[in-house]
C-alpha cells in the first residue's frame, strides 16, 4: 500500500563516501515514501549502514543528492537531522548506563517547566505513555545498566518514537530480538506506517523483511542494484541480485562418520545464569544449541570454555577434565571458541590481521619465549588464504573490515589453534548470504575431518540443517536432546519456549 | 669598596662569577640577604647570578650546585638545607676549583671552605627566651613554630632556647614543638592547631620569618588577638603591621643584608686567593669592616638586634 | 511507591548522608578529646572556614570529572589567579575588590577553556593535557612572580577582613562556597545542560550519536573547573594573606580526591557535587583532627590516601550489588 | 615448545573457495613503518636538540654534563619502563614517585636507625615496593577498579605513610662506601656507574614488551581486555604483573635516588610521577592503551634530560623548564593525531 503519488520523504542518489582508501560507498540510491515500510538488503560490507549513517547526519557525503520531504539537505550534525525529523536506531544499541531508562529517551529533549527546569513527572509519565504503547513493563525510573540487549533496543526504539519523526531508520533492529520481541515491534512500525511515516528496515532475515516490508531495495559492493516491490520477487531473487551470482544451497552438511568422545559435560551449573548442563560432542559431529535469546546457550559455551566461571559440574576433554575459568586450561586441552560478538570478543579489532590470527598460538609461536612478527606472519597468511579473507596485506588491522570479513578471521584465528573441538556461537550472525553458506560449508567440511563442533545459533533453519543432533536450552537447561532425524522446526520452538510463553501470558495479563 | 685593600681586591674581583643559592626561591628573607650579596659583588665587580629549588630540599640543591660546577663558577654562596646531603656535590664542585661558603645554615665543615654565621647561636636562642619572657611576664605556656624539623640551625637553637628556659625561667613551660616548613600556609594552619591544642597557651616562639609572620597574622584576627603573644626571628617589612596592630611587641633579627654582603666578601676573599679560610686569617668585608675567621672557618656577623614599634620603621627589608 | 517514599529511601541510601555522618563522627570524636573544636567561637568558626576553599575547588572538579574528563592544572590556576589578586592591589591601588574577584574567576575561566578547547578540538586525552597545562600554568606563575611574594600588609585591609568576615558567626567565604555548591547541584541535577554532562561522562560515542553538542559541554566543564578554582584562588590571597608562588600545589589531588570520595565515579557519568563538596569537608576535618586525637598531621595524606581507596572500594562493592539486584529483577 | 607452528598443515585440509591468495605482510614499505611513527618524531627531536645544545650551549660540551644528565634521568629513565608497559595495558600508576619516596624513607630506618646493612635494607624496601605494587595490581586487575581512582588514593597513601614516617626530617648519615658507589664512575670516565643496572632493566623489559606473548598480550589487554581475555590471555595476571613491576623498580629508583643524594626524606621525588607518565607520552606511548614502543620512550627520557640539563646551564630557570616539558608533553599527543593523518584512518576508540 505504498503511495507513490506523494513526494517521497527520504530521495538519496549517486551518493558516495570514501574513509581513506576504503570506499564505503560508490553509488547509494534510495527512495521511501511515507505511509512505507522499505527494506534496504545486502551482503556484509554492501554499504547500507554508511549510507544511514549519512542519512543521520553522522557522515557526510562525498558527492550525491540527498532530499529529505523535498528539500535538498546536508546535515553536518546528528542533531541537525533529529531536528529535521529523522530517527535511527543503530546497529549497535547506544545508551546512557548511568541514567534512568527516561532520561536515556528525552535527553537534550526533556520537558521543561519555567526557568528551563526539567519537568521529572512530565517525562517519566510520557515514557510511562510509550512503554504502554510498547506493551512493555520497564520501571522508567531504573537505569539503563544491566538491561539485557532486547530491552536495550527496546529503548533506542522508544527513543525515536518519541521524537514522533517524520522517517524512522531501523539497522538491523532485531538481530538480538526474541520472537515475541520482534512481532512487539513490528507491530508498532506498522502503527507508525499508517500514520504516514516513512520507514526504512535493514536485516538480513528474510522471513522478516517479507512479513514487514512493502518495498525492497538491494545493495552490492556499495552500489544500488535495484528496488521492488516485496509482493513482486522472491526470496531466491533476492539473494542473487544482492549476491550477484547463485548461491550454492545453504546448509550443505555432508554426512561425516562419527568417532569417538571428545567433550563431556556434566552437570554444570552457574547460579541465575544455567542449572545442571550435561552433554557429550563426538568426534566429526555437530551438536546444534538452539534457544531463544537470552537462553543462556553463549554463557554454557563460555563457562565451558573457561572465560566464566561456574559453580558446579565437571568439563572433560578426552576424558582428562579441563581446569574451571582457564581459557588458557581450554586451548592447551584443545578446544577453540569463536564468540558471538566479533569485535568486542572474537577479535582486536584494532590490531593486524596477522596478530589476531597468531593470538591464541602465541606460546606455540615463540622459540625460547620469544616472539616475531615474522613467525606470526609464517603462520597467519596461509590461514587468511584458506578462508579467503579480503584484505590487502596482512598487516591491515581489522577495524574497518566488514562483519563477513571480520567473522573470517575470527575463525582463521581459532582454526590456526589446530583444535579438537570447536565452539562457534552464532557463527552467521549479521553476516550476508554469500559468506554464510562459506561458513556452513566450512563448518561441515571441518566435520568431515573428525573436529568436534558445538554450534550455537539462534537461526533454526541453520541449526536444522548443519547439526547431527539438536540440543534446546531454554531458560538455563536443557529443555530437549534431539537427533537430526527427530528435528522439526515444531520440536525445537515448542521445546525452546514452553516455558516462557507461559511466564508471558501472566506477564501481560 | 674602602681602603686599598677593598681596592686591589676590586681590580682582581673583575672577573668573578658568583652564584648564590638560597635554601628556596620565593623566601623573602634569602632576596634580602642575596641583595646584599648582589650589593658586595657590585662594589668589588664581579658578576652576581642566583639559583634554587622551589621547595627547600637538599635534592633541589644539588642540581644547582652540580651546574655551578659544570659552568666553573669562582664561588658559590649557599646556605644547606641539609648539613650532609649536599656534601658530596659540594666537594665535587670545590674539586672542579668553585670555591664554597655556606650562610645562615651550614653543612658539615669539611665540605665547605667558610661558613658565614649569623649570629652566635648561643646570642639567638637567649634572645628569643627573653623576649618571650619579658612578653609573658615570666610565666606561662609557650610552644615554638620551627621551619623544616630537620632544619640545623633551627634545632640547635631550640636545644639552646630549652637549656636557657630550664636554667632560667622554671615558670615558662614550652609545650609543644611544630614545624612549618617555611612554607606560610603550611605554617598558618600549624598555628591554628596549636592554638587549638593547647587551649592556654601563652605565646608562639617562631625562629624563623616565614613562621612568625604566619603566626602573627592567623591570631592578629583571630580571637586570640592580644591573649596570646607571638615572638621571634622576622623581618620588619614582614612584621611591621603587626608590630602596629600590637600583635607583636618585639622581635628579633640579625640584619640579612649584611649577611648576605659579608658572604659574598667571604667568597671574593677566597676566589681571589686572598685567604685560604684558615683559623685566624683576616679579610675585607667593604663597608662591614675587616673580619677574622674563627675556628672550623666561622665567620660571626655580629648579634642579632631587636625590633619594636619605636625603630621598625628605620629598617626596610 | 510514593515520590516521597522514594525521596527518604533514597537520602537514607545515598553516598551524601553516609559520607555526613562519617563527618559528624569525625567531629563528635574530636570535640570529646577538646571541646573548643566546636564550641569555641575560634572552633566553630575553622571548622567551617578550613573547607571553603577546597569545597569550591572540589565542585569544580566534580564537574569536569562528570564528563569523563579530569583537570590536574586547577592547582596552577589557582596559583595564578591568588597571586594576580596580590599583584592587582599593588600595582592598581584602590581597585575594588569586586572587580579583583570578577578578574580571579575570569582568568581562571580563561586558563579552563585552554585546557577544555584542547581537549575538545585537539582530540587530545584530558589527563595529558591537563598534566600539561599544569607544567605550563605553574610554570608561568613562578616565571612571573620569581621569589617574589604577596604579603598581607600588600593588600588591603577590607579584603583581607573578608577572609575571616562572619555573617551570624558563619565565615563570608563559607558562604561563598555554599552558593557555589547549590548554584552547580541545581545546574546538574535540573537543567538540560546539567543532565547532558552527565550523559556525555556516561557513553561520549553516544552522545555524539545521539547528537548532543558533546564539544560545547566539555568546554564549558572546563570553563566553569577553570573559573571556580579562579575563584578558590582569590578566595586563598584573602583566607591566607601571604602568596607565593607555591600556592595550592598539590591541591588539584586534594580536590579530585575529594570528589572521588564523595562518590563522583572517576570515568564520569554519576555522583553529585553535594557528594564532592562533603568530601571536601571530610578531608579538612580529619586533617584538623588529627592533631587532636594526637596522631601527628603528617600522617593526614596517609589517612586521605586511605580514604579515597575505601571509598571507591565501596562504591564498586554497592554497585554489583545494584547489578545482582537489576539482573534478578529482569530474571523473574 | 615446538618448534614449528601447526597452521600451515592444518591449514591444507581446509579451503574454501578455489583459488589461493598470497598476502603481502605489510601495507606500507618499510621506510613508511620506519620513519612515520611518533617514535622516529621525537628521536629526531632529540637529536636536534642534542645538536643545538653542543654547538650553543656554553659548557654543555663539558665532562662534567654526561655524567650529571645520566645522574640526573637515571631514576626517571628506570620507572619509565614499567610504566610504559602499565599504560600499554590501558592502565595507569600515579604512584611511582611515591613508592620512591617510601622506599626512601624505609631505605633510611632499615640502614640508618635499625643499623642493616644497605643490601639488605635495600632488598626489604624493594620488597615493599613489589607489596605496594601488588596492592595497585590487586585492586585493578582483581577488584577491577580503575587505575587512575585507585593510584591517585595510593600515590597520596604511600606518600602519606613515608612523610609519616620520618616528618620533616631527613636521615644522612648513610654508609659512605654506598652513597659514593652510587655517584661512582665506571673506571677513568665520566659515564656514572648506574647506567649499568639501567641499560640491564632496558634490555630486559625491551624482550619484555616485544618479544614475549606476555608483550604481545599487553598490547591487546590495552587494545580490548574481552578479546584478549577470549583468546586465552591472561587480563588479571598481566596486569597484576605490570604494577609489580612498577612497584619493585620504583623501590629500586628510590634506593638509588636516596644514596644519590645520601638523604632519605619522605618528599623525596615529589612530583616525579608526572615527569614520568610526561616521558612516556612523549615517547609516543598511546594513553588509551595498545599503541607505544619502548626505542620512543627512552627517546623521551633523554629529551626531557637533556633540555633541562641545557636550560639550566644557560641559567633558564626551573619553571620555564618545566614550561617546556608541558608544551613538549601536549604536542606529543597531538603528533600521533597528525601521524595518523598521514597514515592511514583508524577509528577512534578512546576509553579507558
Ligand atoms: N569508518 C569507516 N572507515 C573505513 N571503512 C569503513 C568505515 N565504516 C564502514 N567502512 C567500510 O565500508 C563498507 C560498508 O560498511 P557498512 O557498515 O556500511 O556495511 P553494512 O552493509 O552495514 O554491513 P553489515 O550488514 O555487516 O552491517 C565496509 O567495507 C566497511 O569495512
Ligand atoms: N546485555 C546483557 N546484560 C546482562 N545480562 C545479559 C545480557 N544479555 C543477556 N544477559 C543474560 O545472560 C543470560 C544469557 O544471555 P545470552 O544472550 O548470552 O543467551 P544466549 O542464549 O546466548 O542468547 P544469544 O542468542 O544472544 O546468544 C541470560 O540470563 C540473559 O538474561
Ligand atoms: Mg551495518
Ligand atoms: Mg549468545
Amino acid at each position: 500500500m505504498t503511495n507513490t503519488e506523494s513526494t517521497p520523504v527520504l530521495e538519496l542518489s549517486g551518493v558516495r563516501k570514501t574513509f581513506g582508501s576504503v570506499t564505503a560507498l560508490a553509488d547509494g540510491s534510495l527512495t521511501v515514501h511515507p505511509g512505507s515500510i522499505h527494506a534496504l538488503v545486502g551482503e556484509n560490507g554492501a554499504g547500507k549502514s554508511t549510507l544511514i549513517k549519512i542519512v543521520a547526519g553522522l557522515h557526510q557525503r562525498d558527492a550525491g543528492t540527498f532530499r529529505f520531504r523535498g528539500q535538498d539537505v546536508a546535515f553536518s550534525s546528528t542533531a541537525e537531522a533529529k531536528n529535521a525529523g529523522i530517527a535511527v536506531i543503530y546497529q549497535e544499541p547506544t545508551l546512557f548506563p548511568d541514567l534512568s531508562v527516561t532520561e536515556n529517551i528525552f535527553m537534550g529533549r526533556q520537558p521543561r517547566s519555567r526557568a528551563g527546569r526539567i519537568d521529572k513527572q512530565a517525562m517519566i509519565a510520557e515514557a510511562e505513555r510509550i512503554f504502554t504503547r510498547l506493551g512493555v513493563d520497564l520501571d522508567p525510573r531504573r537505569p539503563a545498566q544491566g538491561l539485557s540487549i532486547a530491552d536495550q533496543q527496546i529503548i533506542e526504539i522508544a527513543k525515536a518514537i518519541s521524537l514522533d519523526a517524520h522517517l524512522l531508520i531501523m539497522d538491523e533492529p532485531t538481530a538480538a530480538l526474541s520472537g515475541v520481541e520482534v512481532e512487539r515491534l513490528f507491530a508498532v512500525a506498522r502503527s507508525l506506517r499508517d500514520e504516514g511515516r516513512g520507514i526504512v528496515f535493514i536485516s538480513h532475515r528474510f522471513d522478516e523483511i517479507f512479513d514487514l516490508c512493502d518495498t525492497i531495495t538491494v545493495m552490492r559492493d556499495g552500489a544500488y542494484v535495484g528496488t521492488t516491490p516485496t509482493h513482486q520477487t522472491t526470496n531466491d531473487e533476492l539473494v542473487t541480485m544482492m549476491v550477484g551470482r547463485e548461491v550454492t544451497e545453504l546448509y550443505p552438511k555432508t554426512p561425516a562418520e562419527i568417532g569417538e568422545t571428545v567433550l563431556e559435560v556434566e552437570g554444570l551449573t552457574a547460579a541465575g545464569v544455567f542449572s545442571d548442563v550435561s552433554f557429550t560432542v563426538r568426534a566429526g559431529e555437530i551438536v546444534g544449541l538452539a534457544g531463544l535469546v537470552g537462553a543462556g546457550r553463549s554463557e554454557i559455551a563460555r563457562a565451558v570454555f573457561g572465560v566464566d566461571p561456574y559453580d558446579a559440574g565437571t568439563v572433560r576433554m578426552h576424558g582428562r577434565s579441563v581446569g574451571k575459568h582457564s581459557p588458557t586450561a581450554a586451548i592447551n586441552a584443545g578446544m577453540a571458541l569463536v564468540p558471538e560478538d566479533r569485535r568486542q570478543q572474537g577479535l582486536v579489532v584494532e590490531s593486524s590481521v596477522a596478530r589476531n590470527i597468531g593470538a591464541a598460538i602465541r606460546s606455540r609461536l615463540a622459540r625460547l619465549g620469544l616472539i616475531s612478527a615474522a613467525s606470526e606472519n609464517r603462520a597467519a597468511g596461509p590461514w587468511a588464504s584458506r578462508l579467503q579473507v579480503k584484505t590487502s596485506a596482512l598487516s591491515m588491522n581489522a577495524a574497518t573490515m566488514s562483519g563477513g570479513n571480520q567473522q573470517k578471521v575470527a575463525i582463521a584465528k581459532w582454526l590456526a589453534t589446530d583444535p579438537k573441538l570447536l565452539i562457534i556461537d552464532e557463527p552467521t550472525r549479521g553476516i550476508d548470504v554469500g559468506t554464510k553458506s562459506e561458513v556452513h560449508r566450512l563448518l561441515s567440511q571441518l566435520a568431515g575431518e573428525g573436529m568436534a563442533i558445538l554450534m550455537i545459533s539462534s537461526e533454526l533453519p541453520e541449526v536444522l540443517g548443519m547439526a547431527d543432533r539438536v540440543l534446546v536450552i531454554s531458560e538455563g537447561r536443557i529443555s530437549a536432546e534431539l537427533s537430526r532425524e527427530e528435528a522439526t522446526a515444531e520440536k525445537v520452538m515448542h521445546a525452546a519456549t514452553a516455558r516462557h510463553e507461559a511466564i508471558r501470558e501472566e506477564a501481560v495479563a | 669598596g674602602d681602603g686599598g685593600n677593598g681596592g686591589d681586591a676590586g681590580s682582581d674581583g673583575e672577573d668573578l662569577n658568583i652564584t648564590f643559592l638560597p635554601k628556596n626561591l620565593g623566601n623573602p628573607y634569602f632576596d634580602t640577604s642575596n641583595a646584599g650579596g648582589a650589593e658586595a659583588i657590585e662594589e668589588f665587580g664581579g658578576s652576581y647570578s642566583e639559583v634554587g629549588p622551589q621547595e627547600a630540599t637538599p635534592d633541589g640543591q644539588v642540581q644547582y650546585i652540580n651546574t655551578a660546577a659544570q659552568q666553573g663558577e669562582d664561588a658559590l654562596v649557599i646556605s644547606a638545607n641539609d648539613p650532609s646531603a649536599i656534601c658530596d656535590a659540594l666537594n665535587e664542585a670545590r674539586d672542579v676549583g668553585v670555591a664554597v661558603v655556606t650562610f645562615d645554615s651550614d653543612t658539615s665543615p669539611d665540605c665547605r671552605d667558610l661558613f658565614i654565621n649569623q649570629a652566635s647561636a648561643e646570642g639567638i636562642a637567649s634572645a628569643q627566651v627573653e623576649l618571650v619572657a619579658e612578653q609573658i611576664g615570666g610565666e606561662g605556656q609557650i610552644a615554638i613554630l620551627s621551619a623544616a624539623a630537620n632544619a640545623t640551625n633551627q634545632n640547635h637553637w631550640i636545644e639552646l632556647m630549652e637549656a636557657e628556659l630550664e636554667a632560667n625561667y622554671p615558670d615558662i613551660e614550652l609545650v609543644d614543638v611544630v614545624y612549618g616548613d617555611d612554607d606560610d600556609q603550611r605554617s598558618f594552619d600549624q598555628t591554628a592547631a596549636l592554638l587549638q591544642t593547647h587551649s592556654d597557651l601563652d605565646a608562639i616562639v617562631s625562629p624563623t620569618t616565614v613562621g612568625i609572620a604566619a603566626a602573627a597574622r592567623y591570631i592578629s584576627d583571630s580571637n586570640y588577638a592580644g591573649e596570646v603573644a607571638v615572638t621571634g626571628l622576622g623581618t620588619p617589612n614582614q612584621m611591621r603591621e603587626y608590630i602596629e596592630d600590637g600583635t607583636v611587641e618585639a622581635f628579633a633579627l640579625w640584619n640579612p643584608e649584611d649577611l648576605g654582603y659579608l658572604a659574598a666578601w667571604a667568597a671574593h676573599a677566597l676566589a681571589t686567593g686572598e685567604i685560604e679560610g684558615n683559623e685566624g686569617d683576616t679579610f675585607e668585608a667593604g663597608r662591614l669592616g675587616e673580619y677574622t675567621v674563627g675556628e672550623d672557618g666561622e665567620v660571626l656577623l655580629g648579634d642579632p638586634f631587636v625590633f619594636t614599634a619605636e625603630n621598625i620603621d628605620d629598617f626596610d627589608f | 511507591m510514593s515520590t516521597a517514599q522514594r525521596l527518604i529511601r533514597n537520602v537514607l541510601a545515598s553516598r551524601e548522608t553516609a559520607i555526613v555522618l562519617v563527618i559528624l563522627a569525625v567531629i563528635a570524636v574530636a570535640t570529646s578529646m577538646n571541646q573548643s573544636f566546636l564550641f569555641s567561637g575560634q572552633g566553630w568558626r575553622d571548622l567551617l572556614l578550613t573547607p571553603s576553599i577546597l569545597i569550591v575547588m572540589a565542585v569544580g572538579s566534580a564537574i569536569v570529572i562528570i564528563t569523563r574528563n579530569v583537570d590536574l592544572s586547577v592547582g596552577s590556576t589557582l596559583a595564578i589567579t591568588a597571586y594576580l589578586t596580590g599583584r592587582l592591589f599593588i600595582d592598581i591601588p584602590g581597585i575594588p575588590v569586586v572587580a579583583v574577584v570578577l578578574i580571579g574567576i575570569l582568568v581562571g575561566a580563561g586558563l579552563g577553556l585552554i585546557n577544555g578547547a584542547l581537549v575538545a578540538f585537539g582530540k587530545v586525552p584530558a589527563l595529558v593535557v591537563t598534566l600539561g597545562t599544569m607544567y605550563i600554568y605553574r610554570g608561568a606563575v613562578l616565571t612571573w612572580a620569581g621569589s617574589d611574594r604577596i604579603n598581607a600588609s600588600d593588600m588591603p585591609r577590607e579584603f583581607l577582613r573578608l577572609g575571616t568576615y562572619q555573617v551570624a558567626t558563619i565565615p563570608l567565604l563559607t558562604i561563598v562556597a555554599v552558593v557555589v555548591l547549590l548554584a552547580a547541584a541545581y545546574w546538574l541535577a535540573s537543567t538540560r545542560s546539567g543532565r547532558e554532562m552527565y550523559a556525555i561522562g556516561s557513553n561520549p560515542e553516544a552522545a555524539t550519536l545521539y547528537g548532543l553538542p558533546t564539544t560545547k559541554r566539555v568546554i564549558t566543564a572546563f570553563v566553569v573547573g577553570g573559573a571556580l578554582a579562579g575563584l578558590a584562588g582569590v578566595m586563598y590571597a584573602a583566607r591566607y594573606g601571604t602568596v607565593s608562588s607555591g600556592a595550592g600545589m598539590g591541591w588539584e589531588l586534594q580536590a579530585i580526591g575529594a570528589a572521588v570520595i564523595g562518590g563522583i565515579a572517576i570515568f564520569g557519568g554519576s555522583g553529585t557535587v553535594w557528594g564532592a563538596a562533603f568530601g571536601a569537608i571530610l578531608l579538612m576535618t580529619i586533617n584538623r583532627t588529627l592533631p587532636i586525637i594526637g596522631i601527628p598531621d603528617f600522617w593526614q595524606r596517609a589517612v586521605v590516601g586511605a580514604l579515597i581507596i575505601g571509598a571507591i572500594v565501596l562504591d564498586r562493592y554497592l554497585a554489583a550489588r545494584q547489578s545482582r539486584k537489576l539482573q534478578e529483577a529482569r530474571q523473574r | 615448545m615446538t618448534t614449528t607452528t601447526p597452521a600451515p598443515a592444518a591449514a591444507e585440509s581446509v579451503q574454501l573457495g578455489e583459488r589461493r591468495r598470497r598476502y603481502a605482510n605489510y601495507h606500507r614499505p618499510w621506510w613508511f613503518r620506519a620513519f612515520i611513527t611518533t617514535e622516529f618524531l621525537i628521536i629526531a627531536l632529540l637529536a636536534l636538540v642534542w645538536l643545538w645544545a653542543t654547538v650553543s650551549v656554553e659548557n654543555f660540551s663539558g665532562p662534567l654534563t654526561v655524567r650529571y644528565l645520566l645522574l640526573d634521568i637515571a631514576p626517571l629513565m628506570m620507572i619509565a619502563l614499567p610504566m610504559t608497559l602499565v599504560i600499554i595495558t590501558g592502565q595507569i600508576d600515579l604512584s611511582v614517585a611515591s613508592i620512591m619516596g617510601l622506599s626512601s624513607v624505609l631505605v633510611g630506618i632499615f640502614h640508618v636507625e635499625w643499623g642493616l646493612s644497605i643490601p639488605v635494607a635495600g632488598a626489604l624496601a624493594i620488597l615493599v615496593g613489589i607489596l605496594c605494587g601488588g596492592l595497585n595490581g590487586f585492586l585493578v586487575a582483581y577488584v577491577k577498579l580503575p587505575s587512575l581512582a585507585v593510584t591517585i588514593g595510593t600515590m597520596a597513601l604511600f606518600r602519606g605513610i613515608a612523610v609519616g614516617l620520618l616528618g620533616t626530617t631527613a636521615l644522612t648519615d648513610f654508609d659512605p662506601e654506598w652513597t659514593s658507589l652510587a655517584t661512582s664512575s665506571l673506571g677513568e670516565s665520566r659515564v656514572p656507574a648506574v647506567v649499568v643496572p639501567v641499560v640491564v632493566l632496558i634490555a630486559v623489559f625491551a624482550v619484555l614488551l616485544h618479544f614475549t606473548p606476555f608483550g604481545r598480550g599487553l598490547y591487546d589487554i590495552g587494545h580490548n581486555e574481552e578479546a584478549a581475555r577470549f583468546s586465552g590471555v591472561n587480563v588479571a595476571r598481566s596486569q597484576m604483573t605490570t604494577f609489580i613491576l612498577s612497584g619493585a623498580v620504583s623501590a629500586l629508583a628510590g634506593i638509588f635516588y636516596t644514596l644519590r643524594f645520601g638523604n632519605s626524606r619522605g618528599d623525596n621525588a615529589t612530583g616525579l610521577e608526572l615527569e614520568v607518565i610526561a616521558a612516556v607520552l612523549l615517547g609516543g606511548v598511546l594513553i588509551f592503551g595498545g599503541r607505544g614502543a619502548l626505542h620512543g620512550v627512552i627517546a623521551g627520557v633523554l629529551l626531557i634530560g637533556v633540555i633541562s640539563s641545557a636550560l639550566r646551564l644557560e641559567g633558564v630557570t626551573v619553571n620555564v623548564i618545566n614550561i617546556i616539558i608541558g608544551v613538549l608533553l601536549i604536542a606529543s599527543v597531538m603528533a600521533p593525531q597528525i601521524v595518523s593523518g598521514l597514515q592511514r584512518w583508524r577509528p577512534g576508540k578512546e576509553k579507558r
